[in-house]
């Protein structure tokens, strides 16, 4: 780890002194390995993506290869295929785009639904009181035993799919929400209170701030749960949509194109996924930093 | 040089002063009463009051008349031992296996780096679409069902077990590394009780979804448990008695969150969250 | 098959069926009460799931010795390439304008008086490119109307009369006991899409796979054999449908008492299951017409 | 020992803080702790007092009372006439554990301005204040720096800055200077002799530093060894104006030094004698 | 003024704890920040030396490096004769931010016998030394409670006591004293004192006290402000049985205390002399 010295005037004094006016500190970056990795860096994060999943592909074909493997089980090939044929064609527009669209407002309103309820259960014991076993109850209910209430009451368009997914993926968010505005650093809170910092601001500067590393870990939960309950709400009432076309394909026994339709769930959960990892990286950036300022990095 | 014992618990005396902020802790059954009073009444009026067809959406006297009749039934009590057999094994399947990953992974960022991908591919398959890959595998009976609930639950633990090992204080990592505490002793001693609070979280929330898809496995599957009388009631057109099993099964919800509530109480005496809830 | 090989106690051959808890099977609960299967050594398990995604691959893992199944879903599985084959009939449409177990409904008042005027209007059937969505389909052709007009979507039978009477949907095509529910609810049938396909047609049948079959040989002829026992038994005595009806369904006893049975004919009608095959190439749920001599032996 | 005998030394002033009867018991854990069994003092404005005591008699507790953070088990807390329910407006307060006491996620100046937008406070006038304490504290160069880029002495200070830019009325430090080094803490004990002589700010100070005590307050109140009650108020009779060199070797301050030190001695060794 | 010098004060000892032109930058924020540019200097075996620096200068930055939780940007530690790249074993370290390096889940006693447990020490030796460290820091009333049923000071001494116990051959301590009480930290300092001189273990002692460094130290290190560098080393010959009372009173105490009070000041202003 032995880094080039950096050779240049330390323009951050503790405490101002005449000589040294307070500059801000140096723009200049100091010309080590930091830079220098880069090319190797990029390799190393293909490799973290690519690696892995090119060993269980394998080892998947290899077991494929078999001849008592069987028909729900087709080669990755079979399944590249169909996957070229489905998903670069019209059906793109009309199943895939559209269940996309419900996911990701269903997404959105259980983000909104669950970090609000979850900070105002969280804040007052006696609310959480009164709440938790309604919520439980609820938290216990298979979403699919719902839908023909949904049905009556959001009708069977895109607001009862949307109805699906915010309730069967809100339960992360509330849940972790709640602990970690619980979990509020009292020092901080009383802080907070003595300088006459409450209302929205507390929410917005304390609250949703340090509980906001337990309330990422409830999003990227739901964000895998909603692509589930896309799926799941689409077995109901639909027509169209990726959870359609899945469930229809396993029930028509169109087995390469039902996997190919899993394929490329995962293959959204995974850009969604990275999508997410760099909205977590700009919030959460003081945590992480905090972290690795202790290591010395 | 001794500091003064701990004083003699004079009880607290006098009344409190008028005004003070009172933080008593809250009275929880009664409160939580309250509130599941208040879903029912809730649930009574809105099909009464026509909002939705009360021949389609019975009201709560009429679900919970049905449910008590049943509940009289040992086939009742069958099918929800049915249920929380696989229920209680894909659980402890899931978590052990989560908590054993998630620690290993977690604290070996390296390796960890690998996977991410994998995990994030793997995470958004639905449990359901399994169904038939489980049935092919292990044909109709508990290992089915066990599949689609460690699969599902995996999940949920694993990733609240990565977020909480993230979490550990680096002020006291360093304590323990500095007292050449082994990689197991920091993991016991350091990283497992900071993980606790997001272990806890990622406990209730796979006890509710391991819940689900055990009864959605005997739904589809067909083997026997809630699920199979809930096919049977819909597909007999049994309104009711669908919706008392629903009810029994939000019931169940709230007995094992009132069980994973206590054991956190135990185990996370010392968190903010808790104490704060029984300090002065 | 693994459990085919089991003997029980008394010499009885352990056989499993996969089978849903709806009136169609009314026979083999008959036929298992009235001791046909034990008489032949068969000791039959019932277990009974809510649909096909765990029937087929239960019978293709031979979990399942053989299962219940409406035909359509069979011929697709045999076009797809699923060595499936037929053992016996299961039930079979009534042939009676008006009074068939399943029919296209719509509400008391609606403006749709036939079942050409169903193009352009939402209908609901349970399962999507399946025996449902064909026959309406044929319905509306017969009546004059376009096919294509009609925009289905699936929902669950039971929860189609609510979605009905909240006017989510214009019609739904439902089967006992969900039909009586409607015309006891005074909604109007206007079409029996059954009989609009084929007057003798039958809608679902028992089978299982050709490795099954060929494992054992003369155990299938004895189910075969007992199962058109059973289908005898179950014609000739509705009374006894009706009672065992009531021990493995949580159908009310008054439904159960008024609604419409299907016929139990022994023998599959080869020429309707050609009929349907022919209209699901035309819709275009298959690409050409799978061997239903194969699939019918 | 009556708190009004204070008031003399400059002038009568009216009465800023007044603790009568406090009592505080902790019942969180398994048995619970008495930690200040009965305090009874008053505070005139604009008056700046220092609090030692032995390590665990309660300081901190009491601040908390004080600063209407904690409810006591009795008696009450009285600021300018008014009972302390809740956190009063004006009343800014440095706590012990300043690291914990800082967001995270907010540089360094976003902390110290924070409560500078909660006062409505016009931009111009924030950023002038915000720039104005973090040169008091030496700490103009880490504006951007966040909490944890800086060591323990640097957070120290910028909770001192925030404290200071907050301009309030009443100003409860919990060993503030705990962390700095002895320049750095001679530097800051001047700073708040001036921002108390410019504002005319209560201040109420916490420390260990017997030397500290004598040489920033006008009065020092001792605590005694729990069960905590006021061991001593001692009046420190020195000159307003102070300077670290010759007010250190003043004899007076030597005087009051030793006095204090051997309060705090005692009190340390059991039950204090209700006046030394 | 090399390292060497003071080994004659009590006898040649060997070398223990080596550090060579250590550097150490940050490159977490935005722009790269050098805490420490260039340290050399050595301890000898059962040395005790005081660190002293103004706040900010790098001091627990040190001893993060000489403790293996950090890698220096360059340069190298040594302790005895093997270069450090993880935390070595027999090395017990407080922490600056004592509260944090608790465990809040663990009660004061599980706290202090934690590292004997891994030490493998037997059931009757452990609870032997938890019991004498936590008396000697005066909790032995708090054994059961946990870390945040404890006031500041008190945390602090929990963290000493389990270092203490901890019985190390090398001993770091970032301002140990920081949050307890003048008395206390009299008593304290004779309790390091106490254990060094029965244990012999080798203690690098960062304090902000002056007074303190001198008391306790054979040499005390002076560090310049950042860009930091070793600006004096300053030899402690004051006898080795020392007193609160006799030793603070002694002339040579008032010498070298007023000397390493000139250093740090000259620290505090800039670039400093390489030697005083
Ligand atoms: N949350 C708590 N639960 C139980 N006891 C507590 C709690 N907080 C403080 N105490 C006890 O109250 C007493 C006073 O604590 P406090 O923090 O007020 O002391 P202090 O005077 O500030 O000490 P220091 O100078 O060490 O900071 C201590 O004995 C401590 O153990
Ligand atoms: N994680 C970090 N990222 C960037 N800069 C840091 C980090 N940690 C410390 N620094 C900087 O390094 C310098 C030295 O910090 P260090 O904590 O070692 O000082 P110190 O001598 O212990 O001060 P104090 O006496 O106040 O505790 C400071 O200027 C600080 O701003
Ligand atoms: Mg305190
Ligand atoms: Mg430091």
């Amino acid at each position: 780890m032995n880094r080039p010295t950096v050779d240049r005037p330390r323009a951050a004094p503790a405490a101002p002194t005449e000589q040294e006016a307070p500059v801000a500190r140096p723009p200049r970056r100091p010309a080590g390995a930091a830079r220098t990795a880069r090319p190797a860096g990029a390799l190393l994060r293909t490799a973290h993506v690519l690696l892995l999943p090119a060993v269980l592909v394998g080892a998947y074909w290899a077991f494929t290869a078999r001849p008592d493997a069987g028909f729900y089980t087709p080669t990755p090939d079979a399944i590249a295929g169909a996957f070229a044929e489905l998903w670069f064609s019209e059906r793109l527009f009309v199943d895939v785009l559209p269940s996309l669209g419900r996911l990701l407002t269903g997404f959105a309103l259980a983000a909104l639904v669950g970090v609000g309820l979850g900070v105002l259960l969280g804040l007052d014991a006696r609310v959480r009181a009164i709440a938790e076993p309604v919520l439980e109850f609820l938290r216990a209910i298979p979403p699919p035993v719902l839908v023909p209430l949904m049905i009556m009451l959001a009708g069977i368009d895109d607001g009862m799919k949307v109805a699906v997914i915010v309730f069967g993926c809100v339960w992360p968010i509330l849940l972790n929400t709640v602990e970690g505005v619980r979990a509020v650093d009292p020092v901080l809170a009383d802080t907070a209170r003595c300088y006459g910092i409450g209302g929205v601001t507390r929410l917005r500067v304390l609250v949703l701030r340090s509980a906001s590393p337990q309330i990422m870990a409830g999003l990227r939960l739901a964000l895998a749960l909603a692509i589930i309950l896309m799926v799941i709400s689409e077995m109901f009432a639909s027509s169209s949509g990726l959870g359609f076309a899945i469930v229809q394909f396993q029930r028509t026994f169109a087995i390469p194109e039902m996997w190919a339709g899993m394929v490329l769930l995962g293959i959204i959960g995974f850009v969604l996924s990275s999508l997410f990892e760099l909205v977590e990286g700009r919030v959460l950036g003081w945590y992480r930093g905090l972290r690795s300022a202790h290591r010395g990095e | 040089m001794s500091t003064a014992a701990v004083p003699p618990a004079p009880a607290p005396r006098g009344a409190r002063r008028p005004g003070a902020r009172v933080r008593t802790a809250p009275n929880r059954p009664v409160l939580g009463s309250a509130g599941v009073l208040a879903l029912l009444l809730l649930w009574e009026a809105v099909p009464r009051l026509g909002a939705v067809p009360e021949r389609h959406f019975p009201p709560a006297s009429e679900v919970l008349a049905t449910l008590a009749e049943r509940a009289g039934t040992t086939p009742f009590w069958e099918a929800v031992g049915h249920t929380l057999f696989g229920w209680a094994l894909g659980l402890a399947i899931a978590f052990a296996a989560a908590v054993l990953l998630g620690f290993a992974l977690g604290s070996a960022p390296r390796v960890r780096a690998f996977t991410t991908s994998t995990v994030d591919f793997l995470r958004p398959i639905p449990s359901v679409a399994l169904i038939p890959l489980a049935v092919l595998m292990y044909g109709t009976d508990i290992r089915s069902t066990l599949l689609l609930v460690v699969y599902a639950c995996f999940w949920l633990i694993y990733i609240q077990v990565l977020y909480g090992v993230a979490d550990v204080d680096p002020v006291a990592e360093q304590t323990a590394l500095s007292y050449g505490l082994g990689r197991l002793a920091r993991i016991r001693h350091v990283v497992w009780p900071t993980t606790l609070p997001y272990l806890m979280t990622g406990l209730r929330l796979a006890a509710s979804v391991g819940l689900i898809l055990s009864i959605t496995a005997q739904l589809i599957i067909g083997s026997p448990g809630i699920g199979q009388q809930i096919t049977a009631a819909q597909q007999g057109g049994a309104v009711a008695l669908v919706y008392a099993w629903i009810v029994a099964t939000g019931v169940l919800g709230v007995v094992i969150n009132l069980g994973v509530r206590a054991l956190e109480h135990r185990v996370l005496r010392w968190h903010t969250s808790v104490r704060g809830e029984s300090a002065a | 098959s693994a459990s085919g090989e089991d003997t029980a106690d008394g010499g009885l051959t352990t056989v499993t069926a996969g089978v849903i808890p709806i009136v169609d099977v009314a026979p083999i609960y008959l036929g298992v009460d009235q001791g046909f299967f034990s008489d032949r050594g068969i000791d039959l398990q019932l277990e009974a799931g809510s649909g096909g995604a765990a029937i087929v691959p239960g019978v293709v893992s031979g979990e399942y010795d053989f299962a219940f199944s409406n035909v359509a879903s069979l011929i697709v599985a045999r076009e797809q390439g699923l060595p499936l084959t037929t053992l016996g009939n299961g039930a079979t449409s009534v042939g009676e304008q008006g009074a068939d177990f399943g029919g296209v409904f719509v509400l008391e008042d609606s403006d749709i008086t036939d079942a050409a005027e169903l193009a352009g209007a939402t209908v609901a059937i349970n399962n999507l490119n399946n025996i449902g969505d064909t026959t309406v389909r044929q319905s509306v052709r017969v009546a004059g109307g376009d096919p294509e007009e009609v925009d289905f979507v699936e929902l669950p039978f039971p929860d189609m009369p609510a979605a009905l009477e909240t006017g989510q949907i214009d019609a739904v095509w439902a089967v006992e006991p969900f039909a009586s529910a409607i015309r006891t609810a005074g909604h109007r049938e206007i079409a029996s899409n059954f009989v609009d396909t084929h007057p003798d047609l039958s809608v679902a049948v028992y089978f299982t796979s050709e490795q099954n079959r060929a494992q054992d040989p003369e155990l299938f002829e004895d189910i075969t054999a007992a199962l058109e026992e059973s289908l005898a038994y179950a014609q000739d005595n509705p009374d006894e449908v009706r009672r065992i009806l009531g021990t493995y369904t949580e159908i009310d006893a008054q439904v159960i008492e008024e609604m419409v049975l299907p016929r139990f004919p022994a023998e599959i009608s080869a020429e309707s299951v050609r009929t349907l095959a022919d209209l699901m190439v035309t819709d275009g749920l298959i690409e050409t017409e799978p061997d239903l001599d194969a699939l019918l032996p | 020992m009556p708190a009004t005998d204070t008031t003399h030394h400059r002038g009568v002033r009216p009465g800023m803080l007044k603790v009568t009867g406090l009592q505080k018991i902790y019942n969180g854990g398994p048995a619970p702790v008495e930690a200040v069994r009965d305090l009874t003092f008053e505070l005139a404005e604009g008056e700046l007092v220092c609090l030692v005591g032995p390590s665990g008699c309660g300081k901190t507790t009491l601040l908390k009372c004080i600063a209407g953070l904690m409810a006591p088990t009795s008696g009450t807390v009285e600021l300018a006439g008014e009972p302390v329910l809740s956190p009063p407006p004006g009343m800014a307060v440095v706590f012990q554990e300043y690291g914990r006491s800082l967001f995270a996620w907010m540089s360094v100046r976003a902390n110290v301005e924070l409560p500078l937008k909660e006062k409505k406070l016009p931009r111009a006038r924030r950023e002038e204040l915000v720039a104005e304490s973090l040169e008091a504290v030496g700490l103009t160069a880490f504006a951007d720096a966040y909490p944890w880029q800086l060591s323990g002495g640097m957070q120290q200070r910028v909770a001192i800055a925030r404290a200071i830019a907050y301009e309030p009325q009443v100003l409860l430090m919990d060993e503030p200077f705990a962390a700095v080094d002895a320049q750095t803490r001679a530097d800051l004990e001047d700073l708040v002799r001036s921002i108390w002589q410019r504002l005319g700010v209560t201040v109420l100070f916490v420390t260990h530093d017997i030397d500290e005590a004598v040489y920033l307050g006008e009065r020092v109140l001792v605590l005694s060894n729990s069960p905590t009650v006021v061991q001593d108020d001692v009046t420190v009779d020195l000159p307003v104006e102070r300077d670290q060199l010759t007010t250190r070797q003043d004899e007076r301050f030597t005087r009051l030094r030793a006095h204090v030190y051997a309060q705090i001695q005692q009190a340390k060794k059991g039950t204090a004698p209700t006046a030394a």
